[in-house]
């Protein structure tokens, strides 16, 4: 009991107050975020800005410091593939996101009932994740094309009449690309729902039971608004993965057919590297990450104000 | 501890069998590709271009995956993908702690010791996963070339770190924003440092998302293949590099289907070993008993 | 032993032949004492690699050599960072051994700074005999034949012809297509010198009405499967013609048939005389050691060496580059495309092929691309308008390109 | 018909038993106070009444069925949690108001009700807050909104009032206790407070050790405890227990008692005297409570001299903690007439309202 | 020097303000208990003690040294939090020696320690369990025994007890009392029972509405609360308060208070005439704990007749609800004094302990 503690052992520290302790305590969060800042500053606002003034010269195979004002821009805005590529990502993004976390979240909510072989099926709803899409492109291209895969399969099963052909027609193949991608992702959006499941307390469900409420009520009014933040994650990171999205669609369509599945950043490595026109990519990625920031920009301030607003309670 | 489900419906009720059903429809789904690498990986290139896609491997081969592992060619070597593994443990290891060891300093932080500023700080590091990286490889190049660590496994971990953090530190934060803040006030009275109460307290409630963390960046970074082939060459090359330069022929080449799948299922299998380890963390309910609210 | 020199050679050839004939060649250098270290970095049709180079170029670790086409080869230099090989060159006389155009390219500012491998030819029509004696038909002379024997096939419920919808296998397709319609000198004035008028004229938009004709008889279940998979369906008797360069024959091997025999290969009628070509080269990099330079010296008096050439276009399907090197042992397509070179070469009906990036910098190849892609499609483009917005495509990335 | 019935329960964690072998019934309109050490397994009990753990064995029935099985919101019980479980997402209102949105009570009727409860439970301003602004008080008062807004057929209070002040406990007491005059609904009911115990309920069970050791009214039971632990657990401060010898005969069996002096001989009532005489018994365990033992006035003959040695004001009264028998007695004086430490004070016993145990067995001997 | 000194401290919450102007002093060995409706800043204002919330406004001081800026571990305070918080990751044993790894204990003396906890608090069995494991008194003990563990220069305890039953409260109490004594470590200690309030500390600061209403010894508090609201939240039940009229001459003031019959008039004791008489009021409020209204003996000739309305039994004390002047009076009469409701009780107010109020400003008249 506390008579038999050592007094001399923190005495001294009541009697010395060691005042840079206290600014160690106030200053040593915010020294701890220098690495991060600092990395961030540099090789992502940094580069940002670079990539900025890249924009703004007429930089070809390499980057060069010819000022050329807004012709980039200008020509970027006559280009039918730029366009293509913007409607796209759109369409891709959205569509994406959506269905990445109606599934994950679905199948998070699934696996959190004391399923048996959870751990197995979590494996396989993730290993997607794992899988080069170099080869898995492939393998979807196969999947997806009326002659090899499913319209065949279902097709040699006598349905004659089906049809699935969205990876060959311009107008569709985007929506391909989506399938392939959604099961690519989904998998890992799953595991993040998961995890903020298993941090909610039981106790909470009880209670929402004992109120009345079935359990996807319970689902749907409880938990799921507790697990905002994690909404928030995932839909962060989907947005990422939809801009990056590269290896997929190249694997998957190469862009095709023709160019009905350029996304912005193919555009940019087409155009900026195989193409030889760095200053043109430049723009497309300075106009893409402006118009994306701003897509994002009223989830992210809600979001930030929220917590803020949660943590004064 | 118990069930989430109402004590009384355990056993297979309806509604149970109907989840297990859609549970294996979805696994169907996720494997189905699966199954086609797998078996276009055991049958001969003759059967893979006559028969069907779908049909089980005759004659039964494993040649794709010696090759895969001891023979095919990725340039001019042409002894595999083995050699490569290790080139992509080298830097994913590293990598993939410092960045969720760092998401999750930063998460709990953002978290547990807010300051004026720390929102803003935590939305411009997100707004920094909007940039597609194909932007940054020449700038990055750059810095590389300046830093000394052009083409080197340290320039990569380097690279991998700087931009996993942002991924890190996002789901960590938000998944400490559900930690009650009254277990840091009890370690702070209770004496504990900044660091001690990170290590002692958060982190041991942080298993999950850790696991998501770690999860996301170990296939982030051994997947990679556009920083792999930029900002290393030759015998330095990850494994993905390899892979890509097996599987990829110049628009002239020939390709070996069966040697493809077994080697994109070679360059897997580690991120599967992962998968296995760090699901069987995923435990329920560690915050329980902590704070009643 | 590799103490002479050592050279760096960036490259996308990862795959079978072509990886196993850089192997040669790397041992061909071990054995005079040279370090070859080969970096592969393939996909994507040499994008890959190209985006390498760059950054490779921005940290300050240039490569010794890398593989570099056309005129890309001409915009390096322009970068003042190439390597320079005049004396191989000089010592070996490759102005006598390489054709002028293709000496001309490899070339700049009066000094070798490139050294090409190989020649493919680009128009060839490859054809499935036994599908063709099927429908009773001869192997076709003419463009009016082709379509007429498409035309039977495809009631036959045969698949005329195989061909993905890749944009750079219908470029291809197009490549055969405007030879065969215009001749070796439009074809020249229209890719190579990029004349508006012969862009924008009619026999380009009759070079896309029949790109739309071959489309219409190509199975749409091919768009975005790789052209291997079509040259399969070919020698299954599953499809009956591919347009495809001379590269099928590795895979027309590959599937148990031997190019020349049941598969037949001719070029696109209407552009026999004329030799599309495709010629895969790397560009020297200046590099600041001795030892280097001493490296690229030997990479580039080795690759013109006969013993290579004749071991690299052998196992790679092309004929090589340096003449006067005996083709024995090489296929007979591998002859029949010799005879045609031999020939068009003295007919001046040599032309660089725009698909493969040996006719024009990567951003007007991209805007024709562009083009062709868009027109192939969507079947509500006119060929005329489809022309007309290729010569204006063409002029606005010329423009970019000088900027 | 009982509303509830408990029948052979019993609730294992694991190895440790945490409940054996209970048996209840609640009657419609009955107010039943369950008590018992910390850790005695009351609010397992409620949540097995609950259906959030399942029984090990035995049955629940509430009006009759067997809801063993039952889903918990297909029970309709309400019950107030002793760690809350708000739902941190929700604002108060919002917190009160899901139950009856769950069970489809019209908007006009629920904004009523919200209202309702609020003013009852003095939380009307904070209704836009969310859980974590609120004070230990004020969570515990929403928690209780959320059962009271509903109108289930069996209430489960745990510990509701623990974090209110003495005043609002009062209040929120007589709250409750309208409520149930009211509705006539049926409650069980976990506290620690012997006030609550004493004045709420109709029923007291007491538990230990996962059993019930009494059932009974509160004045039964405060009277006539069944055992020693009974009788030392309700009331407080605790009963004395002082071991001493049953001296004199048959005829006039008395009491011995030592304090400061010598032995005092107390004499039983004649009621007393009869029935422990019965047991044959020479030495017994004597308990009387605090209010029993009161500083004898100057006529008493019977009164036992004792030291005083601490002096504990509670406000009301003041208790006097002597030595009788070698064992800790507290006595209870008003504060006027308070002796100082170190004094004597005559202390009379009220043995009419004694009670005697088997210094052993620890059972009720009379 | 005081141990600890609070000075003019705010405490603001964006718009609301939830301490207002706080100053206390706690001297070397003082043990101070905070009481206060819920909700009022206690457990905020201990936060701020320990350095978990920043001040608004105003020093705190620690044996003489501001320690407004210093870190919560330098300060070297322990404390029970309301919300137990305890490691959820840790065993209770783990949980326990946590604070004392901090400060570097030698291992074997931390076992020591521990044991010694686990020992006092009744949690040995538990000791490998985690929190989820425990039930509510025994998390509280664990709290309990994480502060105890320490040996800090000033004990923060905000509700300790408040889930625990009454014996072990009782047990508990008398710990912390010995701890006390034993180590004369300034505590700081919030409670809502009155026993607490009364018993465990040497002053009680009353709060309401952020601000210090009454600093004083426990039995001075209790007997000259310093206006209405002080007298009402302290003691339980709580003090009646009857507005009545001041009649009669300056010479022979008396109140007049009427029950069941007409009214009565009570003459006011010498002390109070002399000082109510100066500050001429004719209409006042009159404060009397339920204690001092008894049932009047049968001499009693300035008895109040009053209408019983509830009887409410609580063990050793009954109360009995009546009115006096239109407003509820509630009685204290032995069990065995009880009547039956609506039966007439001749009631006696003891004067002599009564207060007065202000009817307007609930300020202290006499
Ligand atoms: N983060 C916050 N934001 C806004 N208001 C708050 C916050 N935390 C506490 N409050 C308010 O401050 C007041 C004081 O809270 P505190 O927890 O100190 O009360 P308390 O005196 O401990 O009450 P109780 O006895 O109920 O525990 C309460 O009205 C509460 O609602
Ligand atoms: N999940 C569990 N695993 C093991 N033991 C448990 C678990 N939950 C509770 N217990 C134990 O069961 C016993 C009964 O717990 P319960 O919460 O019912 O007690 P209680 O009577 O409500 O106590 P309190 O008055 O302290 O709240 C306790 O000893 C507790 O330690
Ligand atoms: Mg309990
Ligand atoms: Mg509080």
């Amino acid at each position: 009991m506390a008579a038999n503690n050592p007094a001399d052992a923190n005495d001294s520290r009541t009697t010395a107050p060691s005042a840079w302790r206290a600014m160690l305590d106030v200053a040593l969060p915010k020294l701890s975020l220098i690495p991060t800042g600092v990395a961030s500053l540099l090789f992502v606002y940094g580069f940002v800005a670079w990539t900025i003034w890249l924009s703004m010269t007429k930089s070809t195979l390499l980057p060069t410091n010819s000022f050329a004002g807004l012709a980039q821009y200008r020509v970027l805005f006559s280009l039918d593939t730029w366009w293509v590529s913007v409607i796209n990502l759109a369409i891709f993004g959205l569509l994406y996101v959506l269905i990445c976390l109606a599934i994950g979240l679905f199948l998070a909510i699934l696996l959190d009932q004391k399923i048996r072989a959870e751990g197995w099926l979590r494996t396989i709803y993730l290993y997607p994740l794992a899988l080069s899409l170099v080869v898995t492109g492939v393998v979807w291209k196969w999947l997806l094309n009326p002659g090899l895969g499913l319209q065949h399969f279902i097709r040699s099963l006598g349905f004659s009449g089906f049809t699935f052909d969205w990876l060959i027609t311009p107008d569709m193949a985007i929506y391909a690309v989506v399938i392939a991608a959604v099961w690519q992702a989904s998998g890992f959006v799953m595991a993040l729902f998961l995890a903020g499941l298993r941090s909610i307390d039981d106790s909470i469900i009880k209670a929402a039971q004992l109120d009345g409420a079935s359990l996807p009520r319970v689902y749907w009014s409880i938990i799921i608004p507790s697990l905002r933040p994690v909404f928030f994650s995932a839909v962060i990171l989907l947005v990422s993965l939809a801009i990056k999205s590269f290896d997929l669609v190249i694997a998957l369509t190469d862009g095709g057919p023709g160019y009905s599945t350029w996304l912005p950043a193919i555009f940019m490595y087409n155009i900026g590297f195989d193409r030889g026109q760095i200053g043109l990519g430049a723009a497309s990625a300075t106009l893409m990450m402006a118009a994306v920031a701003l897509a994002m920009l009223p989830m992210l301030i809600a979001e930030l104000r929220e917590r803020r607003h949660d943590k004064q309670g | 501890m118990t069930s989430r489900v109402d004590p009384g419906r355990r056993r297979f009720s309806p509604a149970r069998l109907l989840i297990y059903a859609v549970l294996i429809l979805a696994a169907a789904y996720y494997l189905l590709p699966l199954y086609v690498m797998l078996v276009t990986s055991f049958k001969t290139l003759e059967q893979i271009s006559n028969g069907s896609l779908l049909s089980l491997p005759s004659p039964f081969t494993t040649q794709g995956w010696l090759d895969a592992w001891g023979t095919a060619c990725t340039g001019v070597d042409c002894s595999g993908l083995h050699r490569y593994f290790w080139n992509s443990v080298a830097f994913t290891l590293p990598a993939v702690l410092i960045s969720t060891g760092v998401g999750a300093l930063n998460g709990y932080i953002l978290t547990k010791w807010r300051f004026r500023g720390s929102e803003l700080f935590f939305g411009l590091l997100l707004v920094g996963t909007f940039v597609p990286f194909q932007m940054f490889l020449l700038p990055m190049a750059w810095t590389l070339g300046r830093i000394g660590l052009a083409n080197s496994i340290a320039g990569l971990i380097l690279v991998h770190s700087v931009y996993g953090i942002a991924f890190t530190t996002l789901f960590c934060r938000n998944y400490y924003v559900n930690v009650p803040d009254e277990l840091v006030k009890a370690a702070r009275v209770d004496g504990a440092g900044f660091f001690t109460i990170f290590w002692r307290i958060i982190l041991p409630l942080s298993v999950p998302i850790l696991m998501v963390s770690l999860i996301w960046q170990f296939t982030q970074i051994w997947n990679d293949f556009l920083f792999g082939i930029v900002f290393t060459s030759g015998s330095q090359h990850p494994i993905t590099v390899a892979l890509n330069n097996l599987v990829n022929t110049s628009s002239t080449g020939i390709k070996r289907y069966n040697v493809d799948m077994a080697a994109a299922m070679i360059t897997a299998l580690p991120t599967f070993i992962v998968y296995i380890i760090a699901g069987r963390y995923f435990v329920r309910g560690l915050t329980a008993g902590a704070v009643k609210g | 032993a590799a103490d002479k020199g050592e050279i760096d050679v960036l490259n996308w050839w990862t795959s079978g032949s072509e990886a196993k004939s850089m192997g040669v060649l790397q041992k061909m250098l071990a054995d005079d004492g040279y370090k070859m270290v080969n970096d592969a970095a393939s996909g994507g049709g040499g994008a890959n690699a190209r985006t390498v180079l760059k950054s490779r170029i921005q940290s300050n670790n240039v490569p010794g050599a890398a593989q570099i086409k056309g005129p890309q080869i001409q915009q390096w230099c322009d970068t003042g960072l190439v390597g320079n090989i005049d004396q191989v060159a000089q010592s070996q006389n490759w102005d006598k051994l390489l054709a002028p155009t293709i000496a001309k390219g490899m070339q700049c500012d009066g000094h070798w700074v490139a050294v090409p491998f190989n020649i493919h030819r680009i128009n060839w029509l490859w054809i499935n005999r036994s599908v063709l004696e099927k429908v009773d038909a001869d192997i076709p002379a003419s463009w009016d034949d082709l379509v007429a024997t498409l035309a039977k096939l495809d009631k036959a419920g045969i698949t005329p012809i195989a061909g993905g919808g890749n944009t750079w296998q219908v470029a291809t397709e197009f490549d055969a297509i405007v030879a065969a319609t215009g001749g070796a000198d439009f074809y020249r004035k229209a890719f190579i010198e990029l004349d508006q008028d012969a862009l924008a004229s009619d026999t380009m938009a009759k070079s896309f009405a029949r790109l739309r004709t071959i489309k219409q008889y190509t199975d749409p279940n091919g768009t975005g499967l790789s052209w291997n998979h079509d040259t399969g369906m070919v020698v299954k008797g599953e499809a009956a013609m591919q347009i495809m360069g001379d590269w099928a024959k590795g895979e027309i091997s590959n599937n148990g048939a031997t190019p020349g025999k049941e598969i037949a290969c001719v070029a696109m009628p209407g552009s026999e005389d004329t030799f599309v070509y495709n010629i895969d080269s790397f560009e020297m990099f200046q590099v600041d050691s001795e030892a280097k330079q001493a490296g690229q010296r030997a990479f580039a008096r080795t690759a013109m060496s006969p013993e290579f050439q004749r071991r690299f276009n052998k196992a790679k399907g092309s004929i090589p580059v340096r003449e006067g090197v005996s083709l024995d042992g090489f296929d007979a397509c591998a002859q029949k495309a010799q005879k045609a070179y031999d020939k068009a070469k003295s007919g001046k009906a040599l032309v660089a092929t725009m698909s493969q990036d040996n006719a024009e910098v990567g951003a007007v190849k991209g805007a024709i691309f562009d083009v062709i892609a868009r027109f192939y499609n969507s079947d509500s483009i006119k060929p005329a308008e489809a022309a007309k917005q290729l010569a204006q495509r063409v002029k606005q990335a010329e423009q970019m390109a000088q900027l | 018909m009982s509303a509830l019935a408990i029948r052979n329960v019993h609730k294992r964690f694991g190895d440790t038993t945490v409940l054996e072998d209970i048996n209840l019934e609640v009657d419609e309109g009955d107010f039943l106070i369950l008590v018992g050490p910390s850790g005695c397994g009351k609010s397992t009990l409620l949540n097995m009444l609950a259906g959030l753990e399942p029984l090990t064995e035995g049955e629940i029935l509430l009006n009759g069925q067997r809801i063993n099985d039952r889903s918990p919101r297909d029970r309709n019980i309400a019950m107030v949690f002793q760690f809350y479980a708000l739902y941190p997402n929700m604002s108060v209102r919002r917190n009160i108001r899901f139950g009856l949105q769950m069970r489809k009570v019209p908007r006009a009727q629920q904004a009523e009700i919200v209202r309702n409860v609020a003013r009852i439970l003095q939380i009307e301003p904070l209704l836009d807050r969310k859980p974590a602004q609120l004070s230990g008080g004020q969570r515990q008062r929403v928690a209780i909104g959320r059962a009271l807004a509903r109108d289930p057929a069996l209430f489960l209070f745990d510990e509701p009032l623990s974090n209110l002040d003495a005043k609002l406990r009062v209040e929120m007491r007589t709250e409750i206790k309208l409520l149930h005059q009211r509705l006539g609904t049926a409650m069980v009911y976990v506290t620690h407070d012997q006030i609550e115990a004493m004045t709420l309920g109709n029923r007291i069970a007491v538990m230990n050790e996962g059993r019930i050791q009494q059932l009974g009214s509160p004045q039964d039971i405060y009277d006539n405890p069944v055992n020693r632990y009974v009788a030392g657990f309700i009331g407080s401060p605790a009963m004395n227990f002082i071991p001493c010898d049953l001296v004199g005969e048959n005829g006039a069996l008395s009491l011995s008692l030592s304090g400061a002096g010598g032995p005092a001989h107390l004499p039983l009532p004649e009621a007393l005297r009869a029935r422990l005489g019965a047991q044959n018994k020479t030495r017994v365990v004597l308990g009387v409570r605090p209010e029993h033992v009161t500083p004898a006035g100057p006529s008493h003959d019977s009164a036992v001299d004792c030291t005083v040695r601490v002096v504990e004001p509670t406000g009301p009264d003041t208790y006097v903690f002597t030595q009788v028998n070698e064992v800790e007695v507290i006595a209870r004086c008003t504060p006027g007439q308070a002796p100082a430490p170190e004094e004597t004070l005559a202390l009379n016993f009220d043995l009419s309202r004694a009670v005697f145990f088997d210094p052993d067995s620890d059972a009720r001997l009379a």
